[in-house]
């Protein structure tokens, strides 16, 4: 009982905390966001609210909430109201097992990383309920692409993650970390952390893969009939899934919280946040590319690459235990 | 009784629950997406269930696999399937009442044999889910299945590969 | 295979490439002004809508109502009524009206006109909330540069046979 | 969605537009989708029809020149011009040289912010952002260098029936010089970012193909013609005001795809700025205004058509006047009309993305298709 009690606070505790970080860390990372594209377009963003716009997001937020949420007619009425929270319900589940430094971790899972990537998985459905439900044409095409595209990349991500948790003979992300003490995964993987970048970025839905919600295709893909809050949900998963493919890939190839004079926190955070940038850094350079082009990329390329890269990583951790 | 009420117990229930609810939404609702979902919702229990059997790999490969990849093929073959706004052919008792029986025979057979199995305590598996470990079983113990199921999903992709060549006749776009 | 590996990587280098592109802009200085807190000067050839041309010889306009601009206009967006001046034979101008939100801003109304009466405004500023917002009455325009000047007020000769029409009238006090 | 019972379900209809991000105007494109393939295309215009060629018969000659310049708000000056000279033709005026000159100057000018535009807002339909913002400051060197000659940033009404109304100065010129110096150091950027990219390529080479004999056939003109590989360009096939003077190529692409007649539109540029900077060397002094047009411009009876070359190709103006200070009828030929009409050809058996690619690369300005 006392296990359980301890646990649950624990548990309770982690909630609370990963609510509020999934919470500023969005509205952070929209405020980003809109720095780092107004910046390369040479423009300076937003002024107004808050130091250099910083408040902005807040702002936005307020208004969204205070927005109107409109159900269009003849939505699947069910589905149209699950499909934001089974976007978003994944993306708190995933943080339960990313340690931020040795010490500050929710969960110590030995089977972490795979939770990660099962529970990713979600949003493909949720992007799915949502497409269908929306009762859209534009909201279906949406859909369906993101799919595809979802199936396509997950194989390429998880071969890549194979090779790590291959060198790393374990799925406990606390271990994988541990082992980069003295070299970080990139110097020894620098494909590996490529694809897994490419495939990151493809499986948060961000340019040059945003297909999903094409703009100029599909004026907004799968969420186009969703409005206030619930459009507020899908951007906040989309920013937090951002987070997590992140962490995952400091965790994987950019040793984690290692680093000198620092506390391990901040090394983490700062890991992480420049990937972010790198991810933003694409979204703002790159034309999207087309919908077959997308998986013929994905089987040709990335696979047919993550693959050698598995087998060349086994072959040579073979030969060198 | 009383350890139902544990929290353990209490979440025992909520995944038997979901496991149980999916599975009749599965089979129950008639707009085919639904099925679907509910199907998803049912194997989110049984990973909830493999959780509680402490096989957390299990738990995690459950919901990779049949959530995240079968389901989401599921959905994409109901986009190929009958408009939903067609009328819905009328249930029939005669085919509801044999599904009916069908299951329930289904159900008592796996009874049966749970009641008559001798169930070793799980404590006796070992906590080990390195990868070297699942490895090793996957190439030892479980050899057999491996092929076979790489078999069958080899057999799979072909099948995939002739249909996507014949469907559309798009190959020159 | 070699094609292939040969697309890939020149691929791969042209991404960099644009990269490399926007990473520079990125740590140029911006461009763009922040509107309402600073303002660009126009051009001083700027066409806004017309105004009054302030002589310096006589300290007011030089319109003598001729309305070669009203009949010139595309859009028929002016509507000037003017008095005889008593003793001479020419007209003077009482009130000059634009109809802002039907002007197409072609200028040819300065270019016609036979005194040169006309010129551009440089305000380019002209929101409003609603139509009545969109009129603008040059004359009163030039009175307050006037008064802003500290020169008289021209005293409009007192009507002799034509009064000023009572709509024009109207609508140049609502909007002063 | 509800179709009739004989009609299969094998296809859909999907609007693009009226209101959609990528028509870049209120054009609606009525697709029958076969997934995300397109099967049929069906543009419908007319939604932004403002009866400009009725309005001419309602206006004398110099009042209908406003309207000019809201046909096609992108190369405003060209139809200022071609206007000018169907009017000029029929009443008889020369235009002095150095009128002549500036005109040409402007309009190519006008030329090149309205393929800068065109260029940010295609790759906007591309998914990439950025160019759009790199493109608009250097569009903002040509609206500024423009607004300190015409007063006018989008919407010019700068040439009159005799020539121009305002002279330029050394401060433009200088302006002129300076930007083109500009604009050809950027042409490394706008390369290293859209041109050699792999994944602009990727969605341009081979994607729309436009067959000369289609585009003939069609009567599509500009550079969307000229990327099929006809060099058909108003300027040197039927050279009116002082292009005959300058040296220029006509750039043509090889395969008609969309990749071609993004290359020559870019490529369009740059030989824009060669007849800019001719014109400078060249520019005669002289008056800028025919003597004696009058106010009232009365021209004789008769008919008169003149064609210029703008930014969306081949423009035209047929004039009757019966001897009024009206014209009798005023018909506008204007290019994406024609444009348009050949892309249901192109757009068929695509995907979404594609006729997205293809709808850009034609460069269509909405409003000029329903005038």
């Amino acid at each position: 009982m006392q296990f359980f009690l301890a646990e649950g606070a624990r548990l309770g505790l982690g909630l609370i905390g990963v609510i509020s970080l999934v919470a500023v860390n969005a509205l952070f990372l929209i405020w980003m966001e809109r720095k780092v594209s107004a910046h390369i377009q040479l423009r300076p963003g937003p002024m107004e609210v808050g130091f250099h716009g910083a408040l902005q997001t807040i702002a936005d937020a307020l208004k969204l909430i205070g927005k109107e949420l409109i159900t269009p007619e003849d939505v699947d009425k069910l589905i149209y109201l699950l499909a934001p929270i089974v976007m978003f319900l994944p993306v708190l589940v995933s943080f339960l097992v990313i340690p931020f430094s040795p010490t500050l971790l929710i969960r110590d899972l030995n089977v972490g990383v795979l939770l990660i990537f099962a529970f990713s998985t979600l949003t493909v459905l949720a992007i799915l309920m949502a497409g269908w439900a929306s009762n859209n044409k534009y909201s279906l095409l949406g859909a369906i692409r993101s799919v595809a595209q979802n199936v396509a990349y997950e194989i390429p991500l998880l071969l890549t993650a194979m090779s790590i948790i291959l060198m790393a003979g374990s799925f406990q992300p606390s271990v994988i970390v541990s082992q980069q003490a003295k070299v970080w995964n990139i110097f020894v993987q620098p494909l590996a952390f490529l694809l897994f970048i490419i495939c990151g970025t493809a499986e948060t839905n961000r340019a040059p893969f945003d297909i999903p919600e094409a703009e100029s295709e599909l004026v907004a893909g799968f969420h186009t009939e969703y409005s206030g809050m619930r459009f507020a949900i899908f951007f906040l998963a989309e920013y937090t899934n951002m987070f997590i493919v992140s962490a995952v890939a400091t965790i994987f190839f950019l040793g984690g919280w290692h680093g000198p004079f620092l506390p391990p926190v901040v090394w983490f955070l700062l890991k992480v946040y420049a990937l972010i940038f790198l991810m933003m850094w694409f979204r703002w350079t790159f034309p999207r590319l087309r919908f077959d082009q997308l998986i013929t990329f994905a089987w040709k390329i990335l696979i047919p690459l993550a693959l050698l890269n598995l087998i060349v990583t086994a072959f040579v951790l073979k030969l060198v235990r | 009784m009383s350890e139902l009420f544990s929290l353990a117990g209490l979440s025992f229930l909520m995944i038997v629950g979901m496991t149980l609810g999916g599975a009749f939404i599965a089979v129950g609702a008639r707009n085919i997406f639904h099925n679907v979902l509910g199907l998803a919702l049912s194997l989110f229990g049984v990973a909830g269930i493999f959780l509680f059997l402490n096989s957390p790999f299990l738990a995690m490969m459950e919901i990779l696999i049949y959530v995240g990849a079968i389901c989401i093929a599921i959905c994409f073959a109901i986009m190929l399937s009958e408009p939903l706004y067609r009328p819905r052919p009328p249930r029939k008792p005669i085919k509801l009442l044999g599904a009916g029986l069908g299951a329930g025979l289904v159900f008592v057979v796996l009874a049966a044999l749970v009641k008559k199995t001798a169930w070793v305590p799980a404590a006796a598996r070992s906590d080990d889910w390195s990868v070297a470990t699942i490895g090793h079983y996957l190439l030892t113990k479980y050899a057999l299945i491996f092929e076979a199921i790489s078999l069958i999903l080899l057999v799979a992709m072909l099948g995939a590969i002739v249909n996507a060549k014949n469907g559309r006749g798009r190959e020159e776009s | 295979m070699k094609a292939y590996v040969k697309e890939t990587l020149t691929g791969f280098y042209s991404l960099l490439a644009g990269l490399g592109v926007t990473i520079r802009y990125f740590v140029k200085p911006i461009v763009t002004v922040q509107y309402p807190r600073e303002k660009i000067d126009m051009s001083p050839r700027y066409r806004g809508h017309t105004e009054f041309l302030l002589d310096p010889e006589t300290g007011s306009h030089r319109c003598n109502a001729c309305e070669n601009c009203a009949r010139t206009c595309p859009s028929g967006v002016i509507t000037v009524t003017g008095v005889k001046v008593p003793g001479t034979k020419k007209k003077r101008a009482v009130t000059y009206v634009l109809d802002y939100s039907l002007c197409s801003l072609c200028g040819l109304c300065v270019e016609v006109c036979p005194t040169n009466a006309l010129k551009f405004s440089n305000e380019y500023r002209l929101a409003g909330y609603s139509r009545q917002d969109m009129i603008i009455d040059v004359m009163a325009r030039l009175k307050a540069q006037q008064r802003a000047l500290g020169l008289p007020e021209e005293v409009p000769p007192a009507p002799e046979a034509e009064a000023p029409a009572p709509e024009a009238a109207k609508s140049g006090e609502a909007e002063s | 969605m509800m179709l009739e019972k004989g009609l299969e379900e094998r296809t859909f209809y999907l609007n693009l537009g009226p209101q959609h991000p990528s028509t870049h105007g209120v054009l609606r494109i009525v697709l029958e989708m076969d997934g995300e393939f397109i099967v049929t295309a069906d543009p419908v215009i007319g939604y932004g029809h403002r009866a400009h060629e009725k309005m001419a018969e309602l206006r004398t000659y110099q009042q209908y020149l406003p309207n000019m310049g809201r046909v096609d708000y992108l190369h405003a000056l060209a139809y200022n011009q071609c206007y000018c000279m169907a009017v000029e033709k029929l009443a008889g005026i020369t235009v002095p040289e150095r009128a002549e000159f500036i005109r040409v100057i402007t309009s190519e000018l006008n030329r090149i912010s309205s393929h800068l535009l065109w260029f940010g807002a295609y790759l906007l339909d591309l998914g990439a952002f950025t160019p759009f913002l790199y493109c608009f400051d250097d569009r903002e060197q040509i609206l500024d260098l423009l607004d300190r000659l015409t007063g006018s940033r989008l919407t010019y009404c700068f040439y009159r029936f005799g020539g121009v109304p305002v002279d330029i100065d050394d401060d433009f010129i200088a302006g002129c010089r300076a930007f083109s110096q500009r604009l050809r150091s950027r042409w490394d950027d706008y390369d290293n970012l859209v041109t050699k990219n792999v994944i602009f390529i990727h969605r341009t080479r081979d994607v729309g193909i436009l067959p000369p004999e289609m585009a003939l056939q069609y009567g599509v003109t500009g550079p969307t013609l000229r990327g099929s590989g006809i060099p058909y360009d108003i300027r040197k096939s039927e050279p009116f005001s002082v292009y005959p003077l300058f040296d220029f190529e006509i750039p043509i692409g090889e395969r008609g795809d969309v990749m071609d007649r993004y290359l020559v539109r870019l490529q369009e540029m740059e030989q824009s700025l060669r007849i800019i900077e001719q014109a400078l060397d060249k520019l005669p002094n002289g008056p800028i205004m025919a003597e004696k047009v009058p106010k009232r411009l009365k021209p004789p009876e008769g008919e008169v058509y003149t064609a210029v070359e703008t930014a969306r190709g081949e423009f035209g103006i047929y004039l009757v006047s019966k001897g009024d200070v009206k014209p009798y009828r005023v018909k506008l030929r204007v290019p994406c009309f024609s444009n348009l009409s050949v892309l249901p050809e192109l757009i068929k058996d695509t995907m979404v993305a594609d006729a997205v690619a293809i709808l850009g690369s034609i460069d269509l300005v909405i409003p000029e298709i329903d005038r």
